[in-house]
Order: structure tokens, then C-alpha cells, then sequence
């Protein structure tokens, strides 16, 4: 626990430091969402039916882009290869990377989901719905990113290859998400799809730090 | 801590034992039938020409990678079972520094005293001590070479680790931060450390128990 | 001209050029605006169209065209900066970009409030307000550039690159009304032909735009100064500065 | 001219090495596609109406997250520093990525695009228009993602910072291609837009390589 | 080529001149007032501790940053202008190596040779001379630390660059090839070229136009 909160400590420092890695994101997710009704059109009726799947395309993508370098810093400086020699500081660090990525990512897709409703036409329920599913639902991507990030970090070629190991995983996550901003949109409850998401969420949690650890083992050996 | 006391007789246990280790990388060996193994008080330096495979070994050394035929032991266990308590003991810096270049040289420290149990009493008397004053608080990028070099070895004075395995430590220092660093791991030794290293430079050192193993280039 | 810009290239010139320039530009901005604002407000005829809502437009106007005057301005900077090498250019480029970002915000948030009254919505994708939008994201995008460099000569330059780059979405901007079929008003008082509305409404609008460009170039004088000392700190100049006061 | 064939060569030779860097973009083109309709919702009619601004949305980001890695090798390596100081190579090396990143990525799209059209149910004049402008604007997007690369080849996060940099240069492309083939599919010509990205493509190619040169000084010194 | 005979008498043209250059990182001056000159045959080590200012000397007279005051000169000719000539007839190679990780030795040579004009008969025998016989075709990044620097270096073997700035250029190598390389300088200097470099390890020529600059550390 002391580990894990200087290691938090560490990665929010070097956010704070690096004020783009947090900004930048967040920034990328509002200019996707101005790319869509621009390329797509801008009948207000249209966007509203395409908002629920819009935003969560455009969390993946920001969230994503922002994993590729996850641990790359560290594994080219030779951090991970000595965290793995020195064996047991290993699951800390990768909890602290985690919390820490979706602190600077999710968090503050969360606080922006009110302005996206203003820009996609959004009303009372799916608001509610798009807050609920990105608070559980950031979290699973986080996690998966760094699950992949944690995968690929010495692969040759990392950002793209990140992509296509995360995006499958991420799909079940896509789907019962835009289903419940879709079913809050008109007037359904959406109890069931919210279950579904939590249920993601701590299974997720559960395995995937220790899945990341054995990566990054793998990955300097 | 778990360091022997300078009674480094015949009986002192050996610390890491390594049996008939060899090596292949893409159909070329390295090394094969590689024996050696470490007692407390002493410094085993690996020589060889560039790409004889030190490096590799030293990897193999601290459990990063496996050899392809041999084993290693450590105070008499076999290493994949006895590796978690061989890692708590074991101090290994490689070729890359292990420091995160956006963070300065106090808070890298920090980090590898959460990371790996290290004592620092003051981080500040402790870079000074390196040469590294008035350096405390700028981003690592911004050191030069030598200077990274030098935050990283750093945790060499912090350590309570008993084995320590460095791969070439030498490159980049100057020659002052060359002999303050041997002055360093002579003081180890005399408490009962131990160490294994790469260099290309001729070591300085006066000890009794220095020895060597030179692995051969092959093709 | 070159003969007499050349010495403003020089760091400490420049700082008490911008000194001297900054209480008469700051005054003289906040007179018109205060002029322009109150015949606008207060004194022009109601549209009998729109209602009072229009009054808006003494903000919404001149900020939108200085939105794009002052990347002119920056991106002539930049340019500068780039080719004849001149640092307090590259100044220049980072002390109005954020100034120019707010003038865009202001068009954009002022264009909203009108926008909803008259087409029923606060914001459509239409080509002049998102290529209006683009121009922030270009404003913000050298900003971050500026601060993404552990070099700062790296940052600076670097963005003055992107500024350049990026004017080609000021025709975009201008004539998007004429390329596209949008909801937006089209060109009414920046034609090069007599200015298709009323004089009462013309000329509190002009005044407002005057204003708008002498505050661009008061803040900016403000933020080069502290550019500057914050640049040549450890020069003589600037600690005899700091002795004397 | 024959050192851009040799550095064309070199970068070639480093695809065919990491196949996944001409792979990768390509698939992760195909996720996005197929991530649309399970986000939006499958009925025919919608799609074919968003159809252009999707295939232009996943084009863009598939190049994007390619570039981000262009020069960060030659940068880390020293290639690139070692090349501003010996001048005058650096041209062709510029052209030889842009080639190279084009074919890689741009390419690869065009001759995708029948397969696109039958995913997105679109027919005869839109799937001409939709090759006209992939073919016209793909190497548009390469160059501006090549000189994103450039600019941010030094900066602490590239990433998303290269996305923030290029996002604005490119909603011109995103906006007349998407037009034209939109305009296709209700069956009005589109000559109009195609000339639009033929002029853009000239302009583009007249300016960016220079750009991206200076870019590249200005980042190692 | 462009290479003096070896008639340097006291009329040798001044290859390089730099005059009074300071070099300012965040309100630390490493130098002020540092002039220095080279002429064809000479040798210049920039000496210094660790962190004293030498790589930012080298970057900034091969021409990659500019300093903060002060001048230079090629062959007479104030610099920025005569920016191109200059490096023409330069051959930098700094920290980092300049070659890939994926390509192969011979390819990295390739690239180089295009890129800069070097002039190479046979790839093969000139990594053979490198002792890097039977490894032409693996990728760089499965070459030892060493290997890696001395297909770096293979550029100064086939280079028609009268002036060669070098950066620390015997990290990670053995001792034999630094033996090697620094025969190589030798014949270099010997046919009027000139060498500015830095290294922490002594240098063993035996050569008369040897100098060297010293850079104090300052705070
Ligand atoms: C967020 C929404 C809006 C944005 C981003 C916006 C942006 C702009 C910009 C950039 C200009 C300067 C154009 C140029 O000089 O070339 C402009 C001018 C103007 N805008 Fe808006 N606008 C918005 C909403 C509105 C609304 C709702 C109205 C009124 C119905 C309006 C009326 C005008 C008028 C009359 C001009 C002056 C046109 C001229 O003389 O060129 N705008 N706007
Ligand atoms: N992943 C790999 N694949 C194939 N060969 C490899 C790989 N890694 C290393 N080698 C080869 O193994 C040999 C030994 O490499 P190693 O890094 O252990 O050498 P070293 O003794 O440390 O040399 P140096 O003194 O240059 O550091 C080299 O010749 C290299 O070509
Ligand atoms: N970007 C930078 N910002 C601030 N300071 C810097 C920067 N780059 C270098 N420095 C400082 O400049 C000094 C000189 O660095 P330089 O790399 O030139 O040293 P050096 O003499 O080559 O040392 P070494 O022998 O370790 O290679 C260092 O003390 C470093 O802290
Ligand atoms: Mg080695
Ligand atoms: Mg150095």
C-alpha cells in the first residue's frame, strides 16, 4: 500500500509535469466529436440517434491514443527491466499506472460528458445514462489499455498493434454501453445494461493487473 | 538485513552458484559448459571481447533471462524456486539506467526506494556526495551523460542488498566518479557484499579476493 | 522600413517601446469601447426583425473578426520568427496566441447566445462556426506546442511552424458562407463593396471593432513585456532594471 | 534523386521487416468500420448516409496513429541529428518517408475501399467517388501526418499531441471529400470537390516536404 | 576530395574558428569567452567532468545548435552562411549512434553512404576490418552494445569529411578496437584532417599536434 501510493505519487507528478498527457486526451475526444457531425452531417435528429455511439468510439480512441506510451518511458529506460529483477514492487507499479491512467483519461471524459450532451443535442435520461456508463466504463478501458499497452511495450511497432489487441476486448464494452444510452434515449430503463458494465468492471479488475505484471515479465525476458 | 560479517572462510556459504550454463542466441553459442559462483568478499569481474556475451550472462545472472542448459542456485536452492528471495538480495543495474528522464534525480530516487527497499537518510547529501549538488531538482533529461550515470548508481550507496550485478557501471563517469565508485565497492566487499561486473576499463582496485572470468568470442 | 523596424528586434528596444506604447493604446481601447458599446447597446434602432437580440452583435462581430486579425497578426510573427531568426518575434507568437484564443472563445460563446434565438439551436455544424471552432483548436494547438519541449527554443519555434501552417484556415473561415450554403449571415460589412447595412448600425459597430484591435494590441505590448524580462532575465540590462525599481 | 531511391528503399525494407506497420493500420481501418454499426445501430438506410464521413473518420485516424511513429526511431538513434549536421540528405529523406508512409497506410486504404463500400452497402457513383477521393486524399493525409510527426518528433508526448496538430489541417479534407461523396450518392456530380483535392494535394505537396525539413532542424537543435 | 596534403606548416589554413563562445542552459553558464581554432592534422580533446558542457560544445560547432554568443568560422567564412560547405566536409557522431535497430549492419552502411557521401568498395571487408565478420546481416538491435558502436564508427572508415567531431567514440568498445580506432585518427590527422573529440578514458597516441581544451564544471 505504501508502494503503491508513492508510485501514484510519481505517475501524478509526472502528469503534472507533462500537463499535455492529461489535456491532450481530453482534447482529442472534443475535436473527434467536432469530426463527426462534420463529416457525418448535421441534421439534429440524426445526431442524436448516432450521439450514444459517437462518444464512446471517441473515449476509445482518446484513451487509447493516450496508453501507447504507457510504459514505454519506462521500459526503454531500463525501469521495468529492473522492477522485474528486483521482483516485488512489480503489481504496485502496474495498480499505480492503471489508477493513474484513468485519472488523467476517464475522469476527465466523465466531468466533460455535460458538454458533450450540449454539442450532440442530448436530453435528461441518456445525459444520465452517457455519466453512468462512462464512469464504469472508463474504467474497464483503462484497464484494458494498459492490458495492452503492457502487451506490446517491446514490440517493434507499438501504437497500432496496442489498438488491435484492445479493440476486441473493448467491443462487448461498446455495445452494452450504446445500448443503454440508447434505451435511456427513449424513455427504457437501463438497469440491465448498467449491471453488465459493473459486472465488466470488476472482472476486469480482478485479472488484469495480474495479466499486466506477467506481460511486462515476459516482455524484458 | 541480511549482510554476512567479514568471516569470509573456506566455510562462508556460497552465495550464488552457477552449474554448466550455456547459451545460444540464433544458432551461435555464446558460452557453454560455464561454471562459476560467488562467495561473500568477493568481486568476480566477467571480461571478454564485444559480444563475447557478457551481457547475456549477467542477464542470466539475475534471473532476467534463462539459460538455455544449466542451473543457478542461490545459497544452495534452485533459482526459479528460490527467486523471490534471491531478488530481495540482489541489486542489478544494466546497460540502460533505470531512470525516467521527466523526473529529477531526488524523485527517481524516491521511486527506487519504494521499489527495491532502499535506505536513504537524506537524498540531498546523498546526490551531493555523487557530485550531483545544486542538480537536485532538474528533470534527468537535462543531465548530462555522466550525470545520469551517476543517479543511477546512486542506489549502489542506498542498497542493503547483498549481490550486486552491473553491467559495465563505468561508462559515461569521469575519472574522479571511476575511482570514488571502486573506493565504493571495496567498502561493500569488506562488509561481506559481492559483486559481479562487466567493464572494458581496467580496474584499479587493490582486494584480495578480485577474480575474473574471461568468456571467449566465438563465432 | 526595415531601417526602422530593425532596432525592435533588439530585446530591451522592444521592452521600452511596448512601454511607452501601452498606457496610450490601453486608454484609447477602452474609450471606444466603452463608446462603441453604448451607442451599440443603448442607442441603435431595435431590429424589427430580431429584436433586441441583435445588439449582441457589437460583440459578437468585432470579436470574431479580431478572433482572425489577431492570427494574422501572429502568424506574421511567427513568419518572422522563422526566416530572419528573431526571438522577440517568437515572443510575439505566444503573447497573443492565448489573447486571440479568447477573442475566439468570445465569437464562439456570443455566436451561441445569438444563434439560439434565431435558428433554434445553440450550435449547428455548419462551415463558418466549425471552421471558427478550428481556428480555437489552432490557437490551442500552439499553446500546447509552445510548452511540449523540454528544449524551449525548441517549443517556440516549433509553434511559430504551426501558426504558419495553419492561416490557411482563414480564407476557409472568411469564406465559408459563400463556399457552403450555411445557416450563417454572409459577409455584410467585410465586402469590398459598399457594407449592405444600415449606417446606424455600421458605425457603432466599426467603432467596437477599432476597440477590439487596440485591446489586441495593448494586452499584447502587456504579456511581450513580461515575456521579455522573463526571457533575458540573467541579462545586465534587465537586473539593473530590477535594481533600480 | 538517388539517394531518395536508396532512403525509398531503406524505408520499404523496414516495412517489409515490420510487416505489422502496414498491417496494422490497415486492420485497425476494418475495426473502426465494423465498430460503427454495432455503436450506431445496423439499419441499411443510416449507414449508407454516414457511410462517407465513417470511412473518412477511420482513414484518418488509421494514418494518424501510423505517423506517430515515423521519425521517433531515426530521432531516438540519432539518425536524424546526424543528418542535420551532414545537410544536405535531408530532403530526400523526407520525401522517401512521406513515399514510403504513403504507400504503407494510403494505399492499402484505396485498394480496400470495394470491400468498404460492400460493409457499408454503398453503390456504383458513391463507391467511384469514395475511390476518387481516397485516391486524391490519402496522400494528403499522408503528408500532413508526416509533418505532425516532424513537428512533435522531439516533444515529450507525441501521440496525441500529433493528433491535436494535424486534426485542424485536415477537417478541409474531411469536409470536401465527405462532400463529394455524399453528393455522389444522391447523384449529383462532384467534380466540383474532386478539384478541390487535386488543388489541395498540389498545395500540399508543394509545401509540406520543406516544412517538415524545417520541422526537423528546428527539433534536434 | 578535399584533403590537404600533409604540409601543415604555420600557414595551414585555420579549418575552424570559434570565438568567444558562451553556451547558457537555464541560467547556468557552462562557458563564456571559450575561443578555440583547428587546423588540418590537429587532434582536440575537449576534456572536463562529468556534465561540464562538452557535448553542448560539440553540438554547437558542428554547426546542430547555435550558441547563446560568440562566432564561428569555417575556412573564414562566418558560419550560418557558410553553413552548407561546412557540412560537406564534416562527419558528426555524437552520443547516440545514428544507426537503426532494424536494419543490418550493411544496410545501416548503406544508408549512410547515401546520406552523407561516403565512399565504400566493399561493404563486407570494411565490417570484417570492425571485426564484425558473419554478423553483416542481423539486425542491429541483436548486436552487444559494442558491435552496435563500432557499425557506428565503420562510418569513419570510408568518409571523405576532412573535420570528424566525435562524442565520447570509445564507449562501450574493448580495448582492442579502441587500440584500432586510435591508429585510425592517426592515419587520419597524417593525411590533414582534424579531429575534435571528447573521452573520459585516457587517450595512448603518440602523435605531436595532440591538444587539449579543458572545460571547468561550474555551478
Ligand atoms: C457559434 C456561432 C457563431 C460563430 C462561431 C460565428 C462566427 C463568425 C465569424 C468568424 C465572423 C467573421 C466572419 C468574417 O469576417 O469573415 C462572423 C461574423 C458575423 N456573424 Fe457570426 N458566428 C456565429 C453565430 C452568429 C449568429 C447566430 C448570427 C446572427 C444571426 C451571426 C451574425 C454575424 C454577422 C452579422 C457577422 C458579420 C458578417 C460580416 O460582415 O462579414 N453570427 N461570425
Ligand atoms: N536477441 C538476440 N538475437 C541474436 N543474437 C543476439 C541477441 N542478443 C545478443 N545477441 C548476440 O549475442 C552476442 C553477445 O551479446 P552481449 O550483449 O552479451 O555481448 P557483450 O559481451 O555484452 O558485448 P559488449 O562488450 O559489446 O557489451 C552478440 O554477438 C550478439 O550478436
Ligand atoms: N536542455 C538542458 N536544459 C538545462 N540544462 C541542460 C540541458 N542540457 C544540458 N544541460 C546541463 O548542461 C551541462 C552540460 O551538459 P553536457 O551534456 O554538455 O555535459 P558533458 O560535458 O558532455 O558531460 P558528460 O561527460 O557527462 O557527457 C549539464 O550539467 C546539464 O545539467
Ligand atoms: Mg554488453
Ligand atoms: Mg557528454
Amino acid at each position: 500500500m505504501v508502494k503503491f501510493s508513492i508510485f501514484l505519487q510519481r505517475e501524478l507528478r509526472l502528469l503534472a509535469r507533462q500537463k499535455a498527457d492529461w489535456l491532450n486526451p481530453v482534447l482529442f475526444f472534443i475535436i473527434v466529436l467536432t469530426l463527426f457531425p462534420l463529416g457525418v452531417g448535421p441534421e439534429p435528429n440524426m445526431l442524436r440517434i448516432m450521439a450514444p455511439g459517437i462518444v464512446w468510439i471517441a473515449a476509445l480512441l482518446s484513451v487509447l491514443l493516450a496508453a501507447e506510451r504507457l510504459f514505454k518511458d519506462d521500459y526503454r529506460n531500463g525501469v521495468i527491466e529492473q522492477l522485474v529483477a528486483a521482483q516485488q514492487a512489480l503489481m504496485p507499479f502496474v495498480l499505480a499506472k492503471i489508477t493513474a491512467n484513468w485519472l488523467s483519461t476517464g475522469l476527465p471524459l466523465l466531468l466533460l460528458s455535460p458538454l458533450v450532451a450540449l454539442l450532440l443535442n442530448m436530453q435528461g435520461a441518456s445525459l444520465e445514462a452517457m455519466a453512468l456508463t462512462l464512469l464504469l466504463g472508463t474504467p474497464v478501458l483503462s484497464l484494458l489499455s494498459v492490458l495492452g499497452a503492457g502487451i506490446t511495450v517491446s514490440a517493434d511497432k507499438g501504437g497500432i498493434l496496442l489498438a488491435l489487441v484492445i479493440l476486441p476486448l473493448y467491443i462487448p464494452l461498446l455495445i452494452f454501453a450504446s445500448a443503454a444510452i440508447e434505451a435511456a434515449s427513449i424513455g427504457l430503463g437501463f438497469t440491465g445494461q448498467i449491471a453488465i458494465l459493473l459486472a465488466m468492471f470488476l472482472f476486469s479488475l480482478a485479472l488484469v493487473p495480474m495479466a499486466v505484471c506477467s506481460a511486462l515479465k515476459i516482455n524484458v525476458s | 538485513m541480511n549482510i554476512a560479517q567479514p568471516t569470509f572462510a573456506v566455510t562462508a556459504p556460497i552465495l550464488l552458484d552457477a552449474a554448466n550454463l550455456s547459451c545460444v542466441k540464433q544458432d551461435r553459442v555464446l558460452f557453454e559448459q560455464l561454471s562459476l559462483h560467488l562467495k561473500p568478499g568477493e568481486l568476480l569481474q566477467i571480461k571478454g571481447k564485444n559480444g563475447a556475451g557478457k551481457s547475456s550472462l549477467l542477464r542470466i545472472l539475475s534471473g532476467l533471462a534463462q539459460p538455455d542448459e544449466g542451473q543457478l542456485q542461490y545459497l544452495a536452492q534452485p533459482l526459479p524456486a528460490a527467486l523471490s528471495d534471491y531478488a530481495a538480495n540482489l541489486c542489478f543495474i544494466g546497460h540502460q539506467s533505470g531512470i525516467h528522464e521527466q523526473l529529477t534525480a531526488i524523485e527517481n530516487l524516491q521511486f527506487w526506494q519504494a521499489a527495491s527497499d532502499l535506505h536513504i537518510q537524506d537524498e540531498f547529501t546523498l546526490l551531493a556526495e555523487l557530485g550531483l549538488a545544486g542538480l537536485e531538482d532538474i528533470p534527468c533529461r537535462m543531465l548530462s551523460a555522466g550525470q545520469q550515470r551517476r543517479v543511477s548508481l546512486a542506489r549502489l550507496w542506498a542498497t542493503s542488498a547483498q549481490i550486486w550485478i552491473l553491467d559495465e557501471p563505468f561508462t559515461a563517469l569521469d575519472q574522479s566518479a571511476i575511482v570514488s565508485l571502486q573506493q565504493h565497492f571495496i567498502a561493500h566487499l569488506q562488509r561481506g557484499g559481492a559483486i559481479i561486473l562487466t567493464t572494458h576499463q581496467p580496474l584499479s582496485i587493490e582486494y584480495h579476493a578480485l577474480r575474473a572470468l574471461e568468456i571467449h568470442y566465438r563465432w | 522600413m526595415f531601417k526602422w523596424l530593425d532596432p525592435l528586434a533588439k530585446p530591451e528596444t522592444l521592452y521600452h517601446f511596448c512601454g511607452k506604447l501601452t498606457p496610450w493604446l490601453m486608454s484609447s481601447a477602452l474609450f471606444t469601447l466603452l463608446l462603441g458599446n453604448i451607442w451599440g447597446l443603448g442607442f441603435t434602432p431595435t431590429d424589427y426583425q430580431q429584436g433586441d437580440s441583435y445588439r449582441i452583435i457589437h460583440i459578437h462581430v468585432p470579436s470574431a473578426i479580431m478572433s482572425m486579425g489577431a492570427y494574422m497578426a501572429m502568424a506574421i510573427a511567427a513568419f518572422t520568427a522563422l526566416v530572419w531568426q528573431i526571438k522577440t518575434a517568437q515572443w510575439a507568437v505566444l503573447a497573443i496566441a492565448p489573447i486571440g484564443a479568447v477573442y475566439t472563445a468570445i465569437a464562439l460563446l456570443t455566436g451561441m447566445a445569438w444563434g439560439k434565438p434565431m435558428w433554434g439551436a445553440w450550435w449547428v455544424w455548419d462551415a463558418r462556426l466549425t471552421s471558427e471552432l478550428i481556428l480555437l483548436f489552432l490557437y490551442f494547438g500552439v499553446m500546447a506546442l509552445h510548452g511540449a519541449f523540454s528544449e524551449r527554443q525548441t517549443g517556440a519555434k516549433v509553434a511559430s511552424l504551426l501558426a504558419v501552417v495553419g492561416v490557411i484556415n482563414l480564407p476557409i473561415i472568411h469564406f465559408s458562407v459563400e463556399w457552403w450554403n450555411t445557416l450563417h449571415q454572409g459577409a455584410s460589412i467585410t465586402k469590398f463593396a459598399k457594407p449592405s447595412i444600415d449606417p446606424s448600425m455600421l458605425w457603432p459597430l466599426l467603432i467596437s471593432l477599432l476597440a477590439f484591435s487596440l485591446l489586441l494590441a495593448a494586452l499584447t505590448c502587456v504579456r511581450l513585456r513580461t515575456a521579455i524580462l522573463e526571457n533575458e532575465q540573467h541579462r545586465p540590462w534587465v537586473k539593473q532594471l530590477v535594481s533600480k525599481a
